[in-house]
C-alpha cells in the first residue's frame, strides 16, 4: 500500500514541473511587452524598468525560468504589480473561504447524490427514481453560474430570505453560513444529479452481480447485502469522480464568487486579470492547480483504500 | 483457384449474388432509427437542429434586429412586439438569443473541433507505441493540461491573449484536448489488442490497412460520443467567459453577455437572467439527450438491445 | 509418406513483464513468463495435429508464435521447407495466404463494425493477385457462407446478430477463403453446445477431406482431440512431456500427466466409474517454473533425479515421444 | 419407501421480458432422496439453471412461479416467505454454488470476513441466543477451508479474492455450502470454468463431502461426462421440459427419447475418427415461441403427425425409467437411429 501512495505521489512531481512551465509561458504570449501591460496607464519608462529588473524580465528565457522556479519552491510568488502586497498573503487570506465553499458544497452533494442514487437503485419502482432522472437532468440543464443567477434572482431578489453579497465573515459562524447557502447549492446542484445517476447506475450493477448473489445465497440479511457489500463496489466509481470534482468546483468557484462577491481565490485571479495583475494571476493558478492535483492524488489513495487490486496493478 | 471453391460447394440455383454491405444511405437509416428509439433522444435530435438552424439563419429567423436599440421601451415585460421582453438598452431578447445561438454553435464546434483532432491524433500515437518514450511524453502532457482546473486556464489564456472569438475557442481546445486524448489512447490501446486486429495481422495486412480499417472506426466511434457530450460544456464555458468579460466583445449577442447584463440590472429585470438561462439549459439538455442516443446508435451491440 | 508440412526445433517465446519504465523503479524488476520453453514437433500435411494440455501451458502462444503473431525469442518455425522466424515482409505476407488462424474468442476475432461479407471478402479483396470485380467477390463471399452453411444474406448483418456458433463459422469461411494449406484452430468449441460444437467438427473435417488442409488443433477437450487429430502432442507449463500418433499416446499413455490428463476426463461411461489419478495442489505460474521436470510439484513419482535433471523426449518406438526419468529407468 | 426429501410437480415459469412471455420451465416434474446425486443435463436455454434458482428462491425480478409446488422436507417452499427462507432453509438446508468462481465472491472484502459474516449469520438462525466470538467463527472458517483441502488455510483466510485461483475460489465456496446441516446442495455448472484436472479433484471433493454429510446434490451441467462420474440419477431437459429421466447407465445405456440419443451421438468420445458426428439440424426453438405438441418435433428425424398435436406427458416406461416421447410411450423402445 506504501508503495502505491508513494509511487503516485513521486509520479506527481514531473506534473507539477509541467504546470509551472506552462504557467511561466504563459506571460509569453502576452501580445506586447510585459511589464508595460502591467502597469497600463501608470506606465512611466522609470516604472517599467523598474518593475522589468524587479521581475527580471529584461533576462534571458532559462535564466528567468530559473528564478521563477526557485521563488516559487521558497513560497515566495512574487509581488502584486496592483497593490504591492505579497501574491502568497493575498493568497492565503482568499483560500479558506473557497476551500470552506468546495468542502461545502461537494461534501453535500456528494452525501445527498450518493444516498439518493443509492437508494433509487435498491427501491427501483419507487418514486425516488424519478426524482434522481430530474435532478439529473437540472444538474446538466443548469451550470454553476447559471443556477447562481437564478438562485439569487429567486432568493434574494423576489422573496429576500437569503443575504445576496459578502460572505458574512463579520457576523460570526451563523451569519457565515448564511451567506454560505445559495453560492454552495448554486455550485452543488450539478454534482447532485452527476453523482446521484453515476450511483444509482453502479448500485444496480453491483446489485446484479454473482457475489451478491452469493451472499443472498447463504441468507446474508439484506441491510449488510446493501449497505456492506454492494456499496463498497458501487461507490469506487463515485471516488474517482469526487477526485475530479474538485479541479470543477474551482473553477466553478471562480462565478459563485463573483455573483454572490464573496472573497475567494477565484475571485481574487479574476480581479487580477481585469486589473493585468499578473503575477496575482500566476499565484492564484498555480494554487487552484496544486489543490487540484492533491485532491486527486487522495481520490487515487482512497481509491486503492476501498479497492484491494488496485494497490498490485 | 477461386473457382475451385465456387464450383466444389456451388449448389442450389444461381442466386443474384448480394452485396457485401449495406449502403451508406441505408446505413444512415439504420443509425437514426437507433437514435430515435432511445428515449428522449429524439427531442435531443430535434432541439440540436433548431439551434444550428439558428445558428446558419439567424438574421431570416430572428424577429428583428439583436443590436437595435429602443431605450423608450427598456426592460419592457413579454410583448406582442417583443415576445421575451427588451433589456436594458430596449434590444429585442428574442432577436438576442437565436443570434446568441451562432456564438455558443461556433464557438462549441470549433472548440470542439481542434480539441479532438489534437487529442486523438496524440491518444492514438501514445495507445499504439505503449510503454516507449513518445507515450509517457504525451500522457505527461496530458497530465499537465489535465491537472489544471479547466476554466481558471482557460480564463488565463484568454486575459493574456485578449478577449475575441478566435483567443475563446484557442482557450477551450487547449484546456479539453487531453480528455479526448486520454479517450483515444484508451481506446487504442483495447483495440490494438482486439483479435479482430491480430487477425488482420495474421492474414498479412498492411499496417497501413489495418490502422484505417480496423483501428480507426473502433476508435472514433467512442470519440463521437464524447464529441456530443463535450460540445455542451464547451457552450457553457463560452457564456461563462462571456459572463466575466472574457468572451465575445459586446455587442456582439452571446448568451453570456446577456447573463452579464441581466447580473447588473438583477434588480429592475428579470428577462435578461430569466431568457438566456433557459436557452442554456436547453441546449445543455439536448446535447446530453443527442450523445446519448449517439452512443447507442453508434454501438452495433447496444444498438440490438 | 506423408510429406512434412511444419517442424518447430527448440522453439523458445517468452513475456517480459515489467518492462515499463514505472515498474523498473518501482515494480519487481523485471519478470519473465516462460509461456513457450524449447518445443520441437512435426506436423504432416494433410493431417491434424492435436495440441493438449491446461491454460498457462503455452499452447495458444505456440500456435501463435507459428504466426509470428508473436516473436519467439530462439528456434525454427520450417513451413515447407523455409523458416518463418527468418522471413522478411513480403515473405511473411506470401506464407500468411496460406496459413489462416481461427481464433478462440469467437466474436473477439470480428471486427463489430464491418458487415459479415466485409470481414470474409478481406482476405479475396487483400491479395494483389488478380485484381476481382465487385460481382465476383460477392459470389465468392455467397460460395464461401453456403460452404459454412450459413444463409448467403448474412454478408449484410454485423457479426453481433448472430449466435455463437455461427460467428464461429463466419470465421471458419475467412479462413478458408484463401484455400489455405494450413489452419490452427485454437479451442474451435470453447463456449459451444453439443450439438452446435458437433457441426463444427463436422464441418472442419468436411473441409479439411475437400481441400486438404492440414490442422493444428489447439484444445484442453480431450476426447475432441482423440475424435479429430491423427498425431498429437501433450503440454505442461510452456515444454512437451509427450507426443505421438493419437492412437499410441491414448493406449500406451507414457508421461505421469498424460496418465492423470486422460483419467480426469469426464466420460460417458457405463458401469463402474473408473478411479481417476488425482494430481495434488494447482497448476505453478510460468513466471518461475520449478526445476528439473516442471511437473514433480504435482506428480504422484517424482524422484530426487527430476529436481534436478530436466528430463529430455526419448523415443518408445513407433514415434512415440516422452520426456519422462520413469521410462528411461 | 421413505419419503423423499425433494418432491416437484408441475414447476411452470415464465419469464415477462416487456412484451414477450418466455415459458422457462413447463410442468417439471421429479423428486430426490437422501443422499443421492440428480444430474440435471441440457443444453443452454433448456431451463436447468432456473430450475436450480427456483427451489432456493433467487429468481430475478420477472421471473413469474405459474404453477407447481416444490416439497422440500415437507414443506412447498414456495408459500414460505422471503424471510422463512432465509431463517431457515437458505444457506442452512439448501445451498447453491455457481458456474464462475471468479467473481462468486466480494473482490473488496477480505475471504475471512465474507465467511465470518454468512457463519454468524447461519448460527444466528440455527441457534438464536448463543453468543459466539469472531474468534471461533473465524476458526470454524479455517476448519472449512482445510476439508476442501486449501492448503495453509491459516495465512490463507486473510487473503483477497482475487489473490486465489478460479479453482481455490470454487474451494471456498464449497467450504461454506457442505456442512452437516446440509441436506440438498445445488450446483449450478460448478467446474464449467475450470482445467480438466482441478475440475476431477472438484467434483471428487463434492461428491466425498455430499456423502460424507448425507447431502443429496442437484448436480447441473451440460457435460455429460461429468454427469456419468457425479450422478446416480440423469434428468434430461429442452426448452423447458423434462425429456427423460432415469438411472444414469439406463438412460445412457439405452435413452428412451431421440433427443437423448441425439446428444450421445454428438459427443465426439462416442466416434472414431474418419465418420461425423450427428449434429442435430435447426436450432432450440424461442421460449416465446414454443411449437405445438412436443416441442422437439421440427428437428426430430421420427416425429410423426402426433408428435405435432399432442404435448407428450412424462411417463414412466420403464422400472425408474420415464420419458416424454410419444413414440416411444406407443411402441416400447426404439432404436433412434440418427445417422
Amino acid at each position: 500500500m506504501l508503495k502505491y501512495i508513494i509511487k503516485r505521489t513521486l509520479w506527481m512531481i514531473p506534473t507539477l514541473i509541467g504546470v509551472l512551465i506552462i504557467l511561466f509561458s504563459l506571460t509569453y504570449l502576452m501580445p506586447g511587452d510585459p511589464a508595460s501591460v502591467m502597469l497600463g496607464p501608470r506606465a512611466t519608462p522609470e516604472l517599467v524598468a523598474e518593475l522589468n529588473s524587479r521581475l527580471h524580465l529584461d533576462r534571458s528565457m532559462p535564466v528567468r525560468l530559473g528564478y521563477y522556479l526557485v521563488g516559487v519552491l521558497e513560497g515566495d510568488l512574487g509581488i502584486s504589480v496592483w497593490s504591492g502586497h505579497k501574491v502568497s498573503s493575498l493568497i492565503a487570506e482568499a483560500l479558506p473561504h473557497t476551500v470552506l465553499l468546495a468542502v461545502s458544497s461537494l461534501g453535500i452533494a456528494a452525501f445527498i447524490g450518493i444516498l439518493l442514487g443509492a437508494f433509487a437503485a435498491i427501491r427501483r419502482d419507487s418514486p425516488v427514481g424519478g426524482i434522481v432522472t430530474i435532478v439529473s437532468l437540472l444538474g446538466v440543464a443548469m451550470p454553476d453560474f447559471v443556477a447562481a443567477l437564478l438562485l439569487m434572482l429567486v432568493f434574494c431578489i423576489h422573496i429576500p430570505l437569503l443575504p445576496a453579497l459578502g460572505a458574512g465573515t463579520e457576523g460570526g459562524p451563523v451569519n457565515m453560513a448564511t451567506h454560505l447557502i445559495l453560492p454552495a447549492t448554486a455550485l452543488g446542484i450539478g454534482w447532485v444529479g452527476y453523482l446521484s445517476r453515476l450511483m444509482r447506475e453502479s448500485m444496480m450493477d453491483v446489485l446484479d452481480s454473482d457475489y451478491i448473489r452469493t451472499a443472498r445465497a447463504f441468507a446474508v440479511p439484506k441491510s449488510s447485502i446493501v449497505y456492506r457489500y454492494a456499496l463498497k463496489n458501487a461507490v469506487i466509481p463515485s471516488i474517482s469522480v469526487i477526485g475530479l470534482g474538485v479541479g470543477k468546483l474551482l473553477g466553478g468557484a471562480v462565478f459563485v464568487e463573483i455573483i454572490f462577491s464573496r472573497p475567494g481565490l477565484g475571485k481574487l485571479i479574476v480581479d487580477a486579470v481585469y486589473a493585468r495583475d499578473f503575477p496575482v494571476v500566476q499565484g492564484g493558478i498555480l494554487v487552484a492547480t496544486v489543490l487540484f492535483v492533491l485532491a486527486n492524488l487522495i481520490a487515487d489513495i482512497s481509491y486503492a483504500f476501498v479497492d484491494p487490486r488496485i494497490q498490485y496493478e | 483457384m477461386e473457382t475451385q471453391i465456387r464450383n466444389q460447394f456451388e449448389t442450389g440455383t444461381k442466386t443474384a449474388p448480394v452485396s457485401l454491405k449495406r449502403k451508406w444511405p441505408d446505413k444512415l437509416r439504420v443509425i437514426f432509427s437507433a437514435v430515435v428509439k432511445v428515449k428522449g433522444a429524439l427531442w435531443g435530435g430535434i432541439f440540436v437542429s433548431m439551434m444550428i438552424l439558428c445558428a446558419i439563419g439567424a438574421q431570416w429567423i430572428s424577429p428583428g434586429d439583436p443590436n437595435a436599440q429602443d431605450i423608450v421601451h427598456r426592460f419592457a415585460d413579454p410583448s406582442l412586439k417583443h415576445l421575451l421582453g427588451t433589456d436594458y438598452l430596449g434590444r429585442d431578447i428574442l432577436s438576442r438569443i437565436i443570434y446568441g445561438c451562432r456564438i455558443a454553435v461556433l464557438v462549441a464546434f470549433g472548440a470542439v473541433t481542434i480539441s479532438s483532432i489534437i487529442g486523438v491524433l496524440l491518444g492514438v500515437a501514445a495507445g499504439y507505441n505503449e510503454g516507449k518514450k513518445i507515450d509517457y511524453l504525451i500522457i505527461w502532457l496530458f497530465d499537465i493540461v489535465r491537472s489544471f482546473p479547466q476554466i481558471i486556464l482557460a480564463l488565463a489564456i484568454v486575459a493574456v491573449l485578449g478577449p475575441s472569438l478566435f483567443n475563446v475557442v484557442v482557450a477551450l481546445a487547449f484546456t479539453a484536448f487531453p480528455f479526448y486524448g486520454r479517450v483515444a489512447r484508451a481506446q487504442t490501446l483495447s483495440v490494438k489488442e482486439s483479435d479482430y486486429v491480430k487477425a488482420g495481422e495474421a492474414m498479412g495486412l498492411e499496417r497501413r490497412k489495418i490502422i484505417l480499417r480496423h483501428i480507426t472506426p473502433n476508435i472514433l466511434a467512442p470519440v463521437i460520443v464524447c464529441l456530443g457530450m463535450d460540445m455542451a460544456t464547451m457552450i457553457i464555458w463560452e457564456s461563462g467567459l462571456s459572463f466575466l468579460g472574457l468572451g465575445v466583445r459586446p455587442p456582439t449577442a452571446s448568451w453570456g453577455i446577456m447573463l452579464r447584463n441581466g447580473y447588473k440590472y438583477i434588480q429592475t429585470s428579470a428577462w435578461m437572467i430569466l431568457w438566456p438561462a433557459v436557452a442554456i439549459a436547453i441546449a445543455m439538455i439536448a446535447f446530453s439527450l443527442f450523445s446519448e442516443g449517439l452512443r447507442i446508435a453508434l454501438d452495433p451491440k447496444e444498438r440490438e438491445r | 509418406m506423408a510429406v512434412d508440412l511444419i517442424q518447430i526445433k527448440g522453439l523458445k517465446t517468452y513475456f517480459f513483464q515489467g518492462k515499463g519504465l514505472l515498474s523498473k523503479w518501482f515494480g519487481k524488476g523485471l519478470k519473465i513468463v516462460h509461456a513457450v520453453d524449447g518445443v520441437s514437433l512435426t506436423i504432416r500435411k494433410g493431417r491434424t495435429f492435436g495440441l493438449v494440455g491446461e491454460s498457462g501451458c503455452g499452447k495458444s502462444t505456440l500456435g501463435q508464435t507459428i504466426f509470428r503473431l508473436v516473436e519467439p525469442v530462439e528456434g525454427e518455425v520450417f513451413f515447407n521447407g523455409r523458416d518463418v522466424v527468418k522471413m522478411n515482409q513480403a515473405e511473411l505476407r506470401k506464407f500468411r495466404q496460406k496459413a489462416q488462424l481461427i481464433f478462440q474468442d469467437q466474436f473477439g476475432c470480428l471486427n463489430p463494425r464491418m458487415s459479415v461479407g466485409q470481414i470474409i471478402a478481406e482476405p479475396i479483396v487483400m491479395r494483389r493477385g488478380q485484381r476481382k470485380s465487385q460481382q465476383e467477390i460477392a459470389q465468392d463471399v455467397a460460395a464461401l457462407l453456403r460452404a459454412v452453411n450459413l444463409d448467403p444474406d448474412a454478408a449484410v448483418k454485423f457479426p453481433n446478430e448472430f449466435s455463437g456458433g455461427q460467428a464461429r463459422r463466419i470465421g471458419v469461411a475467412r479462413a478458408i477463403a484463401l484455400n489455405p494449406e494450413f489452419i490452427m484452430a485454437d479451442e474451435p468449441t470453447s463456449g459451444l453446445d453439443i450439438s452446435t460444437a458437433a457441426t463444427i467438427l463436422n464441418l472442419m473435417q468436411e473441409l479439411q477431406e475437400k481441400m486438404d488442409i492440414t490442422y493444428l488443433w489447439v484444445s484442453h477437450n480431450l476426447n475432441q482431440v482423440r475424435y479429430m487429430s491423427d498425431d498429437m502432442a501433450v503440454m505442461y507449463l510452456g515444454k512437451v512431456v509427450e507426443m505421438g500418433p493419437t492412437s499410441e499416446v491414448f493406449d500406451q499413455m507414457a508421461h505421469p500427466y498424460t496418465k492423470a490428463l486422460i483419467s480426469a476426463v469426464p466420460q460417458v461411461f457405463l458401469g463402474k466409474k473408473k478411479q481417476a489419478i488425482f494430481l495434488k495442489g494447482e497448476i505453478p505460474s510460468p513466471i518461475n517454473p520449478p526445476s528439473g521436470c516442471r511437473f514433480r510439484t504435482r506428480c504422484p513419482h517424482a524422484l530426487r533425479k527430476c529436481e534436478e535433471e530436466e528430463p529430455a523426449l526419448i523415443d518408445l518406438g513407433g514415434g512415440h515421444l516422452c520426456a519422462c526419468h520413469l521410462q528411461s529407468h | 419407501m421413505s419419503e423423499p426429501l425433494l418432491e416437484v410437480s408441475n414447476l411452470t415459469l415464465d419469464y415477462n421480458l416487456g412484451t414477450r412471455k418466455m415459458r422457462a420451465l413447463d410442468k417439471v416434474s421429479f423428486s430426490l432422496d437422501k443422499g443421492e446425486v440428480l444430474g440435471v443435463a441440457g443444453e443452454s436455454g433448456c431451463g436447468k439453471s432456473t430450475l436450480g434458482l427456483a427451489i432456493i428462491r433467487l429468481l430475478p425480478r420477472v421471473a413469474e412461479i405459474s404453477r407447481g409446488e416444490v416439497i422440500f422436507e415437507g414443506t412447498d417452499l414456495l408459500k414460505l416467505s422471503e424471510e422463512q427462507m432465509d431463517r431457515k432453509i437458505r444457506g442452512q438446508k439448501i445451498t447453491m454454488i455457481f458456474q464462475n468462481p471468479q467473481n462468486a465472491l466480494n473482490p473488496v472484502f477480505k475471504i475471512e470476513t465474507q465467511m465470518v459474516d454468512i457463519l454468524r449469520v447461519q448460527n444466528k438462525y440455527k441457534n438464536p441466543g448463543t453468543q459466539k466470538r469472531r474468534r471461533d467463527f473465524r476458526q470454524e472458517a479455517i476448519e472449512r477451508l482445510k476439508i476442501t483441502g486449501i492448503a495453509d488455510a491459516e495465512a490463507r483466510i486473510s487473503n483477497y479474492p482475487f489473490e486465489f485461483s478460479g479453482g481455490m475460489k470454487q474451494r471456498v465456496m464449497i467450504g461454506m455450502a457442505l456442512s452437516s446441516g446440509t441436506s440438498l446442495l445445488l450446483a449450478d455448472e460448478a467446474t464449467t470454468a475450470l482445467d480438466v484436472t482441478i475440475e476431477a479433484q472438484i467434483n471428487r471433493l463434492i461428491t466425498d463431502l455430499a456423502s460424507q454429510y448425507g447431502t443429496s446434490i442437484l448436480y447441473i451441467s451440460h457435460n455429460l461426462g461429468v454427469l456419468s462420474d457425479v450422478a446416480d440419477y440423469i434428468m434430461i431437459m429442452y426448452a423447458g421440459r423434462v425429456f427423460e429421466m432415469g438411472r444414469t447407465d439406463d438412460v445412457f445405456g439405452n435413452p428412451r427419447h431421440p433427443y437423448s440419443a441425439a446428444l450421445l451421438e454428438s459427443l465426439p468420445g462416442h466416434q472414431a475418427k474418419g465418420n461425423r458426428l450427428l449434429s442435430i439440424p435447426g436450432f432450440v426453438p424461442p421460449l416465446d415461441r414454443l411449437p405445438a405438441g412436443c416441442s422437439f418435433h421440427p428437428r426430430c428425424r421420427f416425429a410423426e403427425e402426433m408428435c405435432r398435436q399432442q404435448a407428450p406427458p412424462l411417463i414412466e416406461v420403464s422400472k425408474g425409467h420415464w420419458s416424454a416421447c410419444l413414440l416411444d410411450q406407443k411402441r416400447g423402445r426404439q432404436k433412434w437411429q440418427w445417422i
